[in-house]
C-alpha cells in the first residue's frame, strides 16, 4: 500500500538505543545526584518515548496530522499537570494563611 | 504490480470510495484512540505527581520495596517485543512471507506474556510481603497510610498498564491467525498496524512508570 | 413486487422489523435510536426536577425527606448531564446530519457507532438501576470525601454508569473526528464546512481529551470506596481537591461539550431563516477551535473557595475571562447576521433567537461567578443553579428543540405543525424564565444549593420558580404531543423545506439509505444565500 | 417589599456590592444591546415575500475586532477589581481575634480563645476583625454567611480561614452551603453580632478554661513536654515562637509554620522533618481529636509571647 517504509536495520539500532538507555537509568539509580536522580530518570523516559513515537511507531515519516496528534496529546497532558501542580507548588505564594 | 495488486484481496466497505481513505481513517481512528488513552494514564500520572509531592520521602521508602531487577527485566523485555512488533508490521507491510509475520507476532504475544509472568512474581512477592492495599495490608514502619498510597498507586497503575497488555497479546493473538489465514498483504494490512501503535503505545506507558515507581530512590 | 408504483426507497423503509433496527449499522437510524432514548432520559430527569420543584414550593419539608431530595437533585443532575445534554445534540443531531452535511455515505466506522449506542445504552441501565434500586445521594459532582466514605448510598454502580457511558461518548467522538477529516465530499475544503461540523468537530476533540480522566477518576472513587484505600480521602493521607481538580478538568470541558453543538445548531438556523451568510464565518470557526483548547484552562474556577492556593485562582480567573471573549464573538457574528435578512419567525427560529437571548444571560451571569470577589457570596448559591440552566437548558436544550424541529422533515419526511411549534416555543421561553430568572435573586440573597428546607424570607421567589417549572412543564409536552402524530399526518415535506443550503438538503426526505444517488461536489462556501454582497463596517 | 438584596452587615459586604452593581450594569447594557438589536433587526428585516432574497453582507474585520476587544478590556476591569476583593477578603488583619471553627456532619462548633463554645451559633462584637480558624471532622463542609459576603470551604484535616468585621448588631443568618450529606440543609444556625456592652455580658456568662490552658495540660498528659522543651535541651526543637516563623527543613526547603504545620507534624511528624533532627517523634494520629489539636494549636500560639495562661505547664 502506501506509507514509508523504514529499513530493519533502523528498527535494530533503535532497539539497541533503547536498551542501552534503560541500562543507563538503572546505572544512574545508583549515583547520588541528589533531585537530578529524578531529573535524569525522567529525561531518559523521555527520550526512550520519543525513540518508540518516532521510529517504531512511524511518526517521524507519517503526515501532518499524526505529528499534531502526538503533540496535542503533550500539551494536554501538560496542561493537566501544570494546571493542578500549580495549585500545589504556589500554596503559601501569598501572604494567605492556609492557601 | 498493478495487476498482482488487482489480485489482492482487499476488502472495502461500502461507505468508503478508496482503500486508501479506508487505510487512513482506520489508522487516524487508532490515533485518536491513542490519545484517550494517554489521557487516561495522564490522570493517574497526576494522581501520582500530588501526592510524590506531598510525601516525597515516603515515596522513596515505597520505591525501595520494589524490586529494581524485575523491574528493569521487564523493561528490556517490553523494548524487544516492540522490536518485534515494529517487524512484524513492516513484514507485513512491505509483502514477507506469512510465516515470517507470524513468527514475529508469535515472538511479540510470547515476550508480553512473559512480562505479566515476571509481573506476576512480584505481585506474588508483595503479597507475601503484605503490602497489597486492601486485601493483605500490614505495615508496622512509620508512616503506614502514606506508605500505602504508595502502594495503591503503584498497583493500580500497573494492573491498569498489565490490562492493557493483556488486551495487547489479545490482539496479536488474534493478528497471528489472521495473518496465518492469509487475510492480509502488502495492500490490507491497517488491522496489523494499528495493533503495533497499541502495542507501542503501553510500551511507552512502561518507559515511564519505571522510573516513577522503581527509581525514586538509591537502591 | 409487482406493485407498480414502488414507494422511493429511503432509510426507513428499506427493512422493516425490530432487527432491522437493533442490528442497523445506518447512522441515520442510530441517531432515531438515539432520540427515543435520550428523550426517555430527559423526561425521568424533568420528572426529577418537577418534584424537586414542588417540594421548594414551601419551606418545610413537605413531600419528601431530606434523603429523598438529596437523591432527587443527584438523578437529576447524573441523568440530565451525563445521559441527556452531553450526547444529546451529538448523538442525534449529529449522528443524522455530519455524513449528510459532508456528502458521505456514513460514518466512518458504522459498527463502533451501533455499539456505542448500546455502551450508553448499558451505562444508562447501570445508573438507572443504582437509582430505582435505593438512588445515590452526592449530588452530580461526587464530591470526595463524601462519596468514597460518608455516603450509604449506592455510588459505585452510579460511577460505573457514568464510566460506561463515557466509552459511548469517546466512541461518538472518534467517529466524528476521523469521518470529518478523512470523507468529505470532493470539494468541501474545511472553510467551506457548515459550522454545525465545525462545532461537532471541536466537541469532538474534548470529548476525547476529557473522558478518560472523569472515567479513571470515577474507577478511583469506587475502588477507594471498596477498599478503604485512597487518594482522595484526607483521613487516610488523600486530598479532595485532587478529586476536585480532577473531576472539573473534565467538567468544565464538558459544559462547553453542552453547549458548542448548540452554538452550530443555532448557526444553521439563523443562516436558513434570514438567508444570510454567516457573518465573519472564518471568526466563528476559529472562535469555536478557541473555546475547545482554552476551556481546557479554565477548570479551578469551581474551586475558588475550596482551599486552592491563590496563585491558581488569580491564573484560573484570567483564564475564565479570556474563554469567554470566543463566546463574545460568536454572539455579535448572529446578531450581525440578522442584519438586513430576509428573516421569517418559523418555530426553529424561534428558538434560535431565544438562545441568543438565554445564552448571553447565561454567559454573562458566568462573568459574575468567574470575578473571585463575587464567587466567594455566589459560589454554592442558587446564582449557580440559574446560571447554568440559563445556558444548558435556555441555551443548549433550546438549540437542540430548534434542530429537532428544523430537521423533522428531513428525518421524518414529514412537516410538523407550525402553529403548535411556535406556541410550544414561546410558552417554553416563558416558563422558563419565570422558573430561572428568580434564582439569580435567590441566590444572592444567599439560598444555598441542594437545600430542602430553608428560611421562610425566600419562599415567595421560590413559589414564582415553581409555577414557572410547571409552565415549562407543560411546554416540554407540547412537542411530544404533536411532533408524534405528525409521524402519520404531517404534511409530506420535500427535499427542502425552508430552502436552506447545505448538502443535506440537496438529497431527499428522508434520505435514501446511502444518502446520495450520487457523490456530489462542492463547488462553493456554505450558507450560499444568493443575492448582492455588501460590505459593512 | 419583599426582599431583593441581601443586608450589608459586614465592613466587605459594601465593596463586594459595588463589584456586583458594576457587574450587574454592564451585564444589563450588554443584554440590551443584544436584544435590542437582534428584536430590531427582526422586525425591520422581516421576511415581506415567500421568494425574498437578502442582501449579502460581508464580514468586516474592523467590527471583529473591536467586539473581541472591548468586551477582553471589560473583562480585565472586572477582572482586577475581582481579584483585588478577593485579597482583601481571604487576608484576615493582623489584629483579628480568632475563634476555632469545627464543622461535622451536621454541626457547627465555635470555640472562642476565651473559652466558650457554642454549638450552632456564634455570638461576635461589631467592630471587631473575627477571624475564623475552620476544620471538619468529615466531610467537607462550608461556613456561609450571606449578610457579611463570607464564605470558606471547611476541610477535614486540613485549616482554612475566614474573617469579618461585623458592622450592624442583629442576628444573620449562618449556612453550611458545601453538600455534606442528608442533614446538610439543617447544619444552619445564626451569628449574633453584639454591641460591645452587650458582647462583654455574654462573654461573662461562659466557662473560664480557654482553649491554650487546655492545650497546656494535653502538651503535658500526651508527654509532648518530655521532648520539646523550651531551651531545646530534649530531643525535639523547643516551640518557642515556632508559630508564624519560618522552619528550615531536613530537605532544604523551608517554609513557614501555621496551623496546617502543626497537624501534619503531630498527625504526620516524618513527612516533614526539622533539620538538624532526627525522624523520632511519634505520630499522634488517632490519639488526638479535632477539638484538642485546636487546642494545642493554640496552646502553640500561646507561646509567641502573649503572657502564657498556664504557668505550671511551660514547656
Ligand atoms: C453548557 C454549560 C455551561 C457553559 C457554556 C458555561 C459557561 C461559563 N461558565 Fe459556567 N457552569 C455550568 C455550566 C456552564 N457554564 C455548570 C453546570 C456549573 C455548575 C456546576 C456545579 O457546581 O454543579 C457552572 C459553574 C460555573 C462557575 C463556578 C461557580 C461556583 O460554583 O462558584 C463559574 C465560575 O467562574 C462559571 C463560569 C462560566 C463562564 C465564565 C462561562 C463562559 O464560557 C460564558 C461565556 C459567554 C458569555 C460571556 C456571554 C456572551 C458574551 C457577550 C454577549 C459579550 C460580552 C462579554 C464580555 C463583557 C466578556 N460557571
Ligand atoms: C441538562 C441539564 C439540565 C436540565 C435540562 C435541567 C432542567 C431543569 N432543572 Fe436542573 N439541574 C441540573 C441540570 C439540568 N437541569 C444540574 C446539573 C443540577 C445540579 C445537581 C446537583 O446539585 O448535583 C440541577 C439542579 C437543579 C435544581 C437545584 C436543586 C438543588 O440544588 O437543590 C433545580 C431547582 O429548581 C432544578 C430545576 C430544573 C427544572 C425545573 C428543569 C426543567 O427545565 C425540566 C423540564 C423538563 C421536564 C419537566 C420533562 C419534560 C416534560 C414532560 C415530558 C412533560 C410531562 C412531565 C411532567 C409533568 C413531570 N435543577
Ligand atoms: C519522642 C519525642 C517527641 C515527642 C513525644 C513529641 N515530639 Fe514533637 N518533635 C520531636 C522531634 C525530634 C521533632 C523534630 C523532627 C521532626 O520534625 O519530626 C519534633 C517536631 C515537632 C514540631 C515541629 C517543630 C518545628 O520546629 O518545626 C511540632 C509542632 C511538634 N513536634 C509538636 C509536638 C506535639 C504537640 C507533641 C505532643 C502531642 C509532640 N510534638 C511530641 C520529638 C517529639
Ligand atoms: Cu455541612 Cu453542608
Ligand atoms: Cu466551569
Amino acid at each position: 500500500m502506501h506509507g514509508h517504509i523504514i529499513p530493519t536495520r533502523t528498527y535494530l539500532l533503535v532497539c539497541g538505543a533503547l536498551l542501552v538507555l534503560t541500562g543507563a537509568t538503572v546505572a544512574a539509580n545508583f549515583v547520588e545526584l541528589g533531585v537530578f536522580n529524578t531529573v535524569a530518570a525522567l529525561a531518559i523516559a523521555g527520550a526512550k518515548a520519543a525513540l518508540i513515537v518516532l521510529y517504531f511507531m512511524h511518526v517521524r515519516y507519517s503526515g501532518g496530522l499524526t505529528q499534531l496528534i502526538v503533540l496535542a496529546g503533550l500539551l494536554w497532558l501538560g496542561l493537566l499537570l501544570v494546571g493542578a501542580m500549580d495549585d500545589y507548588l504556589t500554596r503559601g505564594w501569598l501572604p494567605v494563611p492556609g492557601k | 504490480m498493478t495487476t498482482r495488486r488487482h489480485a489482492l484481496r482487499a476488502p472495502l466497505a461500502h461507505h468508503f470510495d478508496t482503500l486508501e481513505q479506508q487505510h487512513d481513517a482506520n489508522v487516524l481512528g487508532m490515533w485518536v484512540f491513542l490519545l484517550t488513552e494517554l489521557m487516561l494514564f495522564g490522570a493517574l500520572f497526576l494522581m501520582y505527581t500530588v501526592n510524590r509531592y506531598a510525601y516525597a520521602r515516603v515515596f522513596e521508602e515505597g520505591s525501595r520495596h520494589l524490586d529494581l531487577a524485575f523491574g528493569a527485566v521487564n523493561t528490556a523485555v517490553l523494548i524487544v517485543s516492540s522490536l518485534l512488533m515494529a517487524l512484524a508490521v513492516h513484514s507485513a507491510q512491505s509483502g514477507s512471507s506469512r510465516f515470517r509475520t507470524a513468527l514475529l507476532l508469535m515472538g511479540t504475544a510470547a515476550l508480553g506474556t512473559t512480562f505479566l509472568v515476571i509481573k506476576g512474581f512480584e505481585y506474588y512477592h508483595h503479597w507475601e510481603a503484605h503490602e497489597v492495599p486492601g486485601l493483605n495490608w500490614l505495615w508496622t514502619g512509620a508512616n503506614a497510610p502514606q506508605i500505602q498510597i504508595f502502594f495503591m498507586l503503584y498497583f493500580f497503575m500497573t494492573g491498569v498498564h498489565a490490562i492493557h497488555l493483556i488486551i495487547g497479546i489479545t490482539l496479536v493473538a488474534i493478528m497471528l491467525l489472521n495473518t496465518l489465514r492469509g487475510k492480509y498483504n502488502e495492500m490490507y494490512y491497517a488491522p496489523v498496524e494499528m495493533t503495533g501503535l497499541y502495542w507501542h503505545l503501553v510500551d511507552v506507558i512502561w518507559v515511564f512508570l519505571f522510573p516513577l515507581l522503581y527509581l525514586v530512590a538509591k537502591h | 413486487m409487482a406493485t407498480l408504483s414502488l414507494p422511493r426507497p429511503h432509510y426507513l423503509n428499506v427493512n422493516f422489523g425490530v432487527r432491522s433496527w437493533l442490528l442497523t449499522t445506518d447512522h441515520k437510524r442510530i441517531a432515531v435510536m438515539y432520540i427515543i432514548t435520550v428523550t426517555l432520559m430527559f423526561v425521568l430527569g424533568g420528572a426529577a426536577a418537577t418534584l424537586m420543584r414542588l417540594e421548594l414550593l414551601t419551606p418545610d419539608p413537605d413531600w419528601v425527606d431530606a434523603m429523598t431530595y438529596n437523591k432527587l437533585f443527584t438523578a437529576h443532575g447524573i441523568i440530565m448531564i451525563f445521559f441527556f445534554l452531553v450526547p444529546v445534540i451529538p448523538a442525534v443531531l449529529g449522528n443524522f446530519l455530519v455524513p449528510l452535511m459532508i456528502g458521505a455515505r456514513d460514518l466512518a466506522f458504522p459498527r463502533l457507532n451501533l455499539a456505542s449506542w448500546y455502551v450508553y445504552l448499558a451505562g444508562a441501565a447501570f445508573t438507572l438501576w443504582a437509582i430505582v434500586s435505593g438512588g445515590v445521594d452526592t449530588g452530580w459532582t461526587l464530591y470526595t470525601p463524601y462519596s468514597t466514605t460518608s455516603s450509604t448510598t449506592h455510588v459505585i454502580s452510579t460511577t460505573l454508569g457514568i464510566f460506561i457511558a463515557g466509552f459511548s461518548s469517546i466512541m461518538t467522538a472518534i467517529n466524528f473526528i476521523v469521518t470529518i477529516h478523512r470523507m468529505r465530499a470532493p470539494g468541501l475544503t474545511w472553510m467551506r464546512l457548515p459550522l454545525f461540523i465545525w462545532n461537532i468537530y471541536a466537541t469532538s476533540i474534548i470529548l476525547v481529551l476529557a473522558t478518560p480522566v472523569l472515567a479513571i477518576t470515577l474507577i478511583l472513587v469506587a475502588l477507594e470506596r471498596v477498599t478503604h484505600v485512597g487518594i482522595f480521602d484526607p483521613q487516610l493521607g488523600g486530598d479532595p481537591l485532587l478529586y476536585q481538580h480532577l473531576f472539573w478538568f473534565y467538567s468544565h470541558p464538558a459544559v462547553y461539550i453542552m453547549v458548542l453543538p448548540g452554538m452550530g445548531v443555532v448557526s444553521e438556523i439563523i443562516t436558513a431563516f434570514s438567508r444570510k451568510r454567516l457573518f465573519g464565518y472564518k471568526v466563528v470557526a476559529f472562535a469555536t477551535i478557541a473555546i475547545a483548547i482554552f476551556g481546557f484552562l479554565v477548570w479551578g474556577h469551581h474551586m475558588f473557595v475550596a482551599g486552592m492556593s491563590v496563585h491558581a485562582a488569580l491564573m484560573f480567573s484570567i483564564l475564565s475571562y479570556a474563554v469567554a471573549i470566543p463566546s463574545a464573538v460568536k454572539v455579535f457574528n448572529w446578531t450581525a447576521t440578522l442584519y438586513k435578512g430576509s428573516i421569517s419567525f418559523d418555530t426553529p427560529m424561534l428558538y434560535a433567537l431565544g438562545f441568543i437571548g438565554l445564552f448571553t444571560i447565561g454567559g454573562l451571569t458566568g462573568l459574575f461567578l468567574a470575578a473571585l470577589g463575587t464567587d466567594v457570596q455566589l459560589h454554592d448559591t442558587y446564582f449557580v443553579i440559574a446560571h447554568f440552566h440559563y445556558i444548558m437548558v435556555g441555551g443548549a436544550v433550546s438549540a437542540y428543540f430548534g434542530g429537532l424541529h428544523f430537521w423533522w422533515p428531513k428525518m421524518t419526511g414529514r412537516m410538523y405543525p407550525e402553529m403548535w411549534g411556535r406556541i410550544a416555543a414561546i410558552a417554553i421561553f416563558l416558563g422558563f424564565n419565570v422558573t430561572f430568572f428568580p434564582q439569580f435573586i435567590l441566590g444572592f440573597l444567599g439560598m444555598p444549593r441542594r437545600y430542602h428546607v430553608y428560611p421562610p424570607e425566600f419562599q415567595w421567589l421560590n413559589v414564582i420558580s415553581t409555577a414557572g417549572g410547571i409552565l415549562l412543564a407543560i411546554g416540554y409536552l407540547l412537542p411530544a404531543l404533536y411532533l408524534i402524530p405528525s409521524l402519520w399526518i404531517g404534511k409530506p415535506a420535500t427535499a427542502n423545506p425552508w430552502q436552506a443550503t447545505g448538502l443535506e438538503w440537496q438529497t431527499s426526505s428522508p434520505p435514501p439509505p446511502d444518502n446520495f444517488s450520487q457523490t456530489p461536489v462542492v463547488t462553493s462556501g456554505p450558507y450560499n444565500y444568493g443575492g448582492e454582497v455588501e460590505e459593512v463596517g | 417589599m419583599p426582599q431583593l438584596w441581601p443586608d450589608q452587615a459586614s465592613t466587605v459586604a459594601g465593596r463586594v456590592d459595588a463589584l456586583m452593581i458594576f457587574m450587574l450594569a454592564l451585564a444589563c447594557a450588554i443584554t440590551l444591546i443584544v436584544t435590542t438589536l437582534v428584536v430590531v433587526f427582526s422586525i425591520r428585516y422581516r421576511r415581506r415575500s415567500p421568494n425574498e432574497v437578502a442582501q449579502q453582507t460581508k464580514g468586516s474585520n474592523r467590527l471583529e475586532f473591536a467586539w473581541s476587544a472591548i468586551p477582553f478590556a471589560l473583562a480585565m476591569v472586572v477582572f482586577f477589581w475581582g481579584a483585588n476583593l478577593y485579597f482583601e477578603l481571604s487576608r484576615p488583619p493582623d489584629d483579628s481575634t480568632e475563634v476555632y471553627v469545627i464543622g461535622r456532619q451536621w454541626m457547627w462548633k465555635f470555640v472562642h480563645a476565651t473559652g466558650q463554645e457554642e454549638i450552632n451559633e456564634l455570638h461576635v462584637p461589631i467592630n471587631k476583625n473575627i477571624k475564623l480558624t475552620m476544620t471538619a471532622q468529615d466531610v467537607i463542609h462550608d461556613l456561609f454567611v450571606p449578610d457579611f459576603r463570607v464564605k470558606d470551604d471547611v476541610l477535614p484535616e486540613r485549616y482554612t480561614t475566614a474573617w469579618f468585621n461585623a458592622t450592624k448588631p442583629g442576628q444573620y443568618h449562618l449556612f453550611c452551603s458545601q453538600y455534606c450529606g442528608t442533614n446538610h440543609a439543617e447544619m444552619i444556625g445564626w451569628v449574633y453580632a453584639l454591641t460591645a456592652e452587650d458582647y462583654q455580658s455574654w462573654a461573662n456568662g461562659g466557662p473560664t478554661s480557654n482553649p491554650a490552658a487546655a492545650g497546656a495540660q494535653l502538651f503535658q498528659s500526651l508527654g509532648c513536654a518530655q521532648c520539646h522543651k523550651p531551651d531545646n535541651s530534649g530531643p525535639g526543637p523547643s516551640l518557642v515562637v515556632l508559630f508564624g516563623s519560618r522552619v528550615q527543613l531536613a530537605d532544604g526547603s523551608t517554609l513557614v509554620a501555621d496551623e496546617n504545620y502543626i497537624r501534619e507534624s503531630v498527625m504526620n511528624p516524618n513527612a516533614k522533618v526539622v533539620a538538624g533532627y532526627q525522624p523520632i517523634m511519634p505520630t499522634f494520629q488517632g490519639r488526638i481529636n479535632d477539638d484538642q489539636m485546636v487546642q494545642l494549636i493554640a496552646y502553640i500560639k500561646s507561646l509567641n509571647g502573649n503572657p502564657n495562661p498556664a504557668p505550671s505547664a511551660t514547656p
